[in-house]
């Protein structure tokens, strides 16, 4: 099912593009020939059902773990080689499906950790860390727009699911990256809160390219400009919410399941 | 034909020594490798279990093949006890919580055992028929020795039986690859656990009275050989039973030939085996995937 | 994000904290002044206390990558037998015996040997971690053992030649005066260095590995360049403990890399509270005197009560006594202000 | 029953105030828990044993033991041990030492102190010369293994020979020991084996196996008393090195009276030189035996480690008695310059010039009597001196 080649957006080489990837584990082929595209300031989302390959796809752009064929570019040059911390200094960041957070340590901290890294200030080992007013204060920031302020203080492990999430997030924005694949940012969310989460997705900024994977399809068909189906470890079909929405097979082989009234 | 009965007397010696350190060892690698669990306390069950036969043997008037079982019996039942109570709370802890729970075991039993039986070493006195030598035709070598290949064998053939063909056996070894997956399929882990806990311990008292004719038996038991049956452990990999028999036989070769003709860097040369070889297959040659 | 006025969001009460988590508080005073009080009203049991301070110097190398960096080991004593032998083996060579600088020496030779066992170990984790951490130091002690012309084998070197401190001050064997008053000086040092570390944005990267070594490598941290740095920086701790020790009792022997000071102190640490820099201190002391005074009324007891005393610190204690220490406190703050609070800051 | 309870009360406050100006303290070190444990009980029950059957002897003084454990061989411990007991404690008297590496660790404290030590086992010959203050009523290595080396060439006109050794300072004294008087007498050591250290006992197969394939007249072998000596004899029986035609000899220590009766037949011909074993056959010894299985039971013996504290205890109280209580060191050391006793293991002196023990060596044999192992005494040599330092070798040289 191979799709129609996009319009190029604009001229320049796409932010992050993907060409024939391939990952098997043993027998099992989770990735199987993916040509994926995505341009700065985008708003992506992946959809597909349980074990299309999603989080593998994920994992492979983050560099946790090496494909077995094909290749992976950013702005045009290739970082299929290039190992996961510095996938990160290149700007490319995820979040966890199920929350990777560093329980034992404040909000504070937890955030403080990412900007110090990114800021290149974690092997400092004289100066006080709290003295780092750079990092102290960017951290801060994001907390206030995240909404986490009050919750600085408190150890991640007190915390409510719901804002943990909120602090996965604020970990990975620390990094300020241009390239953020948020992983079922609202999974295990209860309904109530999740407004909130998706309220701080929606206030991204734009130059941020944001890939989001995802079951929601309010959340996906509210905030993406562009779709891309994915089935069985390679793309099934790709293209606006409309067309997407609007494509018979789409419809029967995924959205038919999970369309809800 | 002189060479020829060198080194079959080598061979034999080294195998000997091997099967003592499987005996022990094996149930080690079990409780390590299922449970995942830092049990430096496994010496401590060995040495209980070598009490336990010695007092039978030489108080109770009992053989040595029915007090063999007793040790067997009654250190099962104690390790069962203990681990009910104490290993139980600590599956899902971190490492340094299972080393100090399972060092403070150590520390237990030996000061108990001093203070029940006193410091000296327990005399363990084979019946005669296993003392002296046995002519193999080739060579003639110490019935001991022998006796205790035999049973090697049969144990490590017996353990292979147990886990490759019975019911019990899939599951502790399901349950070795993925405890969370057994877990879903109905597996009842806490009573497997048990299980090969007191099998596990079991096997150490037996390893205890059988190696005693080369180990010796005293409180300190457990702290003497504490290196030597994680070594063993470590380098055959965790949960098998076959791992745990090869490492055992080649660790106790090894360790024969080097000190008959390297007296002096013999064991050095085992620590740096077995460094190169953990660095080399993390998982032991024949561990699953490094836990 | 638009930029709101840089001092407001810093005196948020959490950017408080976290500024002033390094500050020294009060009660971090009452160590040292028991160590001078020890000084001052014991006189005779300075033997004991040089010992103490030494092990506690020890204990403190193991919590910078146990409690800090989470690397669980049981061949620390490696790093501290690698000092010992360094001063012992310049010493009794007469190639060097002036204290201070001979620690030096120690600490860039453990330093050594951690970083070339770092380098290669800490690709493993759990338990062939452990297993590797035992065999190298076992290997050590087995070269040790080897090298008898040079360390003295089993009965080690005695009657270590050490030039008096400043060229004034001699080490006495029987009323340790001076000794005493050395380590506790380089314990202060070591310490401080130790507490700085823990506080900058590599220790605090350090607490990041030890929570979760994923997220860590996520954030793009270097994980293996940052628990080899550790790694080799505590070992050259361990190091300055050995070389102190050896120092202060004029000998040195196979005891220095043995699995009994490796299981010592990983109980010490244990039993204190690990990741809390004063667990070193509280272990030590406790461990210490009940090893020494209760030993002295009932030998076999005093192994029994310890005994029982690890395996109720590994089922209930979550972290030692501080960690005992720091709930109670913690519940009681939260009984009498009602207000969930987390625990002070004070990793 | 209360009158009782106040009568018991008074004699004992009278006796305490009156003895109070004649109390000297004795400081013992030993390895009471740990690896040394069943050693530490021999010599603590021979000092013990002393001070009760010769009560009268201490009177009208009173002897206390202040007693410290020193966990282990490391050494460490032991200064802590000594330097306590020296300050602390303020003893007037020093004693103990099962480990070499504990003595020679201690001694430069030991030197400091200024007060008499009496060391009761630890055998590395070159110990005594290491502080002026260290007495020693044990032995040293090299008492059993010279005088071994001249009988196995002369009695047992062995020619060739291998050396077994324990890998630490007593191995090696042993082995230079016999090594130099066998082949002053003519023999000729054909092997030294190394066999492993101190600690855990070994599998001594690998090492007998080597020695076996050289076929020497005679297998001399030094090993630590207690678990190590069991498993040798266990091994050499078990391989059959007695019917390949190959004798094993060695210091009495091989052959512990604590772990004799266990070897059983295995032990049968092993022949041993050593200055005291239980069924030595002399009226003094025949009062100890029987006095200790008395005292702790009649499976108990006594062996050469309990003769050591026995013996350490007697030189003890001889100084109290000759310095009236008050004993000051340097008039400690002249009393037991030269000092004789009929000990267990014979008549023996504190050789005034290297302050270590003089006494005879017996050449026994293992055999069987009356259903029990029995060490019978073949040979003897008469006032033995330490070898090492009279003929000032090695590490024995006057510094």
């Amino acid at each position: 099912m191979t799709t129609p080649p996009e319009a190029p957006r604009d001229a320049t080489a796409p932010l992050l593009e993907t060409r024939r990837l391939c990952r098997n584990f043993g027998a099992l082929a989770a990735a199987r020939d993916i040509d994926f595209r995505m341009y700065a300031g985008a708003r992506h989302a992946l959809i597909g059902p349980n074990g299309a390959g999603k989080t593998t796809f994920v994992n492979l752009l983050s560099g946790r773990i090496r494909p077995s064929a094909g290749r992976v570019l950013l702005k045009g040059t290739d970082i299929t080689r290039v190992a996961q911390a510095e996938r990160v200094k290149l700007g490319i960041a995820r979040t966890f499906q199920i929350n990777q957070l560093f329980r034992g340590l404040t909000v504070l901290e937890n955030v403080y950790l990412a900007v110090a890294e990114r800021l290149g200030a974690a092997p400092s080992m004289l100066r006080p860390a709290g003295r780092r007013r750079d990092v102290v204060e960017e951290s801060m920031h994001l907390l206030d727009t995240l909404k986490l302020a009050d919750d600085a203080g408190h150890r991640v492990s007190e915390l409510p699911y719901g804002r943990q999430r909120l602090v996965e997030l604020a970990v990975t924005l620390g990094l300020t990256p241009q390239v953020l694949l948020l992983d079922e940012p609202a999974a295990g969310v209860p309904s109530a809160e999740s407004h909130i989460i998706l309220a701080a997705i929606a206030a991204l900024p734009r130059h941020i390219a944001v890939l989001i994977i995802d079951h929601d399809m309010d959340l996906v068909f509210r905030f993406a400009e562009r779709i891309t189906v994915m089935v069985g470890g390679t793309v099934f079909a790709s293209g606006s919410p409309r067309e997407i929405g609007a494509d018979p097979d789409v419809r029967a082989v995924y959205l038919g399941q999970a369309h809800r009234g | 034909m002189i060479f020829g009965v060198d080194v079959a007397s080598m061979l034999l010696g080294g195998v000997a020594a091997g099967m003592v350190l499987f005996i022990v060892s094996v149930g080690l690698s079990l409780t390590m490798g299922l449970m995942g669990f830092v049990n430096l306390a496994h010496g401590g069950f060995a040495m209980l279990g070598g009490y336990v036969i010695v007092q039978a043997m030489n108080h109770w008037g009992m053989g040595f093949a029915v007090a063999l079982v007793l040790g067997f019996v009654i250190t099962a039942a104690v390790s069962v006890v203990l681990e009910r109570l104490l290993y139980s709370r600590l599956y899902r802890a971190a490492e340094l919580d299972q080393v100090l729970l399972t060092v403070g075991l150590v520390f237990v039993m030996i000061a108990s055992v001093t203070l029940l039986l006193g410091p000296e070493n327990q005399p363990l006195r084979l019946p005669l028929a296993l003392q002296g030598q046995i002519d193999l035709g080739i060579v003639k070598y110490r019935t001991y020795s022998i006796v205790l290949i035999a049973t090697g064998l049969l144990l490590a053939a017996g353990l292979w039986l147990a886990f490759e063909r019975t019911q019990i056996g899939a599951q502790i070894r399901a349950a070795v690859d993925n405890r969370r997956m057994a877990e879903s399929l109905g597996i009842n882990i806490a009573r497997l656990f048990t299980i090969t806990f007191a099998a596990g311990s079991g096997l150490a008292a037996l390893g205890g009275g059988l190696g005693a004719e080369f180990l010796g038996l005293d409180p300190q038991y457990p702290l003497k050989y504490l290196v030597y049956f994680l070594i063993v452990v470590a380098v055959g990999g965790l949960g098998r039973v076959t791992g745990v028999f090869y490492a055992a036989l080649l660790i106790g070769v090894l360790d024969f030939v080097l000190k008959k003709y390297l007296p002096q860097g013999g064991t050095a040369f085992i620590y740096g085996f077995t460094i190169l070889l953990l660095l080399w297959r993390p998982q032991g040659l024949f561990g699953g995937q490094a836990r | 994000m638009t930029p709101a006025p840089p001092s407001g969001v810093l005196n948020r009460p959490a950017a408080l904290v976290l500024a002033g988590r390094h500050r020294i508080r009060l009660w971090e005073t009452v160590p040292w002044t028991l160590a001078i009080a020890l000084y001052v009203a014991f006189p005779k049991y300075l033997a004991f206390g040089t010992e103490l301070l030494i092990t506690i110097l020890f204990a403190l190398s193991l919590d910078l990558v146990l409690g800090y960096a989470g690397i669980v080991t049981l061949g620390h004593a490696a790093f501290f037998g690698a000092g010992a032998y360094t001063v012992g083996i310049l010493a009794k060579q007469g190639l060097w015996s002036e204290p201070i600088t001979g620690l030096l020496l120690a600490a860039a030779m453990a330093a050594a040997v951690g970083l070339g066992s770092g380098l290669v170990l800490l690709r493993t984790r759990g338990l062939t971690l452990l297993m590797l951490t035992l065999c190298t130091m076992a290997l050590l002690e087995e070269a040790a053992n080897l090298a008898h012309v040079y360390t003295g084998g089993f009965d080690g070197l005695d009657s270590v030649p050490i030039t008096p401190l400043f060229g004034r001050f001699e080490f006495n064997p029987l009323y340790p005066t001076t000794q005493y008053l050395y380590v506790l000086a380089v314990l202060f040092a070591c310490f401080a260095f130790v507490r700085t570390l823990v506080y900058s944005p590599f220790g605090q990267s350090l607490t990041g590995i030890r929570e979760n070594l994923l997220r860590m490598r996520a954030v793009g941290a270097p994980v293996r360049t940052r628990l080899v740095l550790c790694y080799t920086l505590s070992a050259a701790i361990a190091g300055i403990a050995g070389g102190i020790w050896a120092q202060a009792n004029a000998y040195v022997n196979l005891g220095t890399l043995g699995l009994d000071r490796a299981a010592t102190v990983l109980i010490i640490l244990a039993l204190g509270g690990h990741g809390r820099l004063y667990g070193a201190f509280i272990g030590a002391a406790a461990y210490m005197s009940l090893s020494h005074f209760l030993s002295k009324v009932y030998p076999t007891g005093w192994q029994l009560g310890l005994g029982l005393l690890l395996v109720v610190i590994a089922l209930f204690a979550n972290n030692g006594i501080l960690g005992v220490v720091e709930t109670l406190a913690h519940t009681l703050r939260r009984r009498r202000t009602g207000t969930p609070a987390s625990p002070p800051g004070l990793r | 029953m209360f009158k009782r309870i106040i009568a018991i009360t008074t004699v004992l406050a009278a006796t305490t105030t009156w003895a109070q100006a004649q109390e000297v303290k004795v400081g013992v070190n030993l390895p009471y828990t740990g690896i040394g444990a069943e050693f530490a009980q021999l010599v603590d029950r021979g000092m013990e044993l002393y001070l009760k059957v010769n009560a009268d002897k201490v009177q009208p003084y009173k002897i206390t033991l202040v007693k410290r454990d020193v966990k282990d061989p490391s050494g460490a411990n032991a200064k802590i041990a000594v330097q306590e007991l020296l300050t602390q404690d303020n003893v007037d008297i020093l004693a103990g030492w099962i480990y070499s590496p504990n003595a020679i660790a201690s001694a430069p404290i030991v030197t400091a102190g200024k007060k008499l030590a009496v060391i009761m086992n630890a055998g590395t010959a070159h110990i005594t010369t290491m502080s002026p203050y260290y007495v020693r009523t044990s032995f040293s290595m090299w008492h059993a293994g010279y005088a071994m080396g001249d009988a196995a060439a002369k009695t047992l006109n062995a020619k060739t020979a291998v050396v077994g050794y324990t890998d630490f300072p007593p191995g090696k004294d042993s082995l230079a020991a016999f090594k130099r008087s066998f082949e002053a007498n003519g023999g000729k050591v054909v092997d030294e084996i190394p066999m492993g250290g101190a600690g855990a006992v070994p599998d001594f197969t690998p090492f007998f196996q080597r020695a076996k394939d050289k076929k020497p007249d005679v297998f001399f072998v030094f090993v630590p008393a207690g678990d190590h000596a069991a498993a040798v004899v266990k091994t050499f029986a078990a391989l059959g090195m007695r019917e390949a035609g190959i004798k094993l000899i060695g210091p009495g220590d091989i052959t512990q009276d604590t772990k004799l009766q266990a070897m059983g037949g295995a032990a049968v011909g092993l022949i041993t030189m050593h200055h005291y074993h239980a069924d030595l056959d002399n009226p003094e010894n025949k009062r100890f035996v029987e006095a200790w299985k008395k005292e702790y039971g009649a499976t108990s013996t006594p062996d050469f480690m309990a003769v050591g504290g026995y013996d350490g205890m007697a030189a003890i109280v001889h100084v109290v008695q000759t310095l009236k209580g008050k004993v000051e060191a340097d008039k400690a050391l002249e009393a037991l310059k030269g000092w004789k006793f009929n000990s267990p293991r014979g008549p023996i002196m504190i050789d005034p010039v290297t302050r270590d023990i003089v006494m005879n060596e017996y050449l026994s044999e293992v055999t069987m009597k009356d259903g029990r192992v029995f060490q019978k005494t073949i040979g003897q040599i008469d006032a033995v001196k330490d070898a090492c330092k009279e003929q000032k070798i090695g590490p024995c040289a006057p510094k």
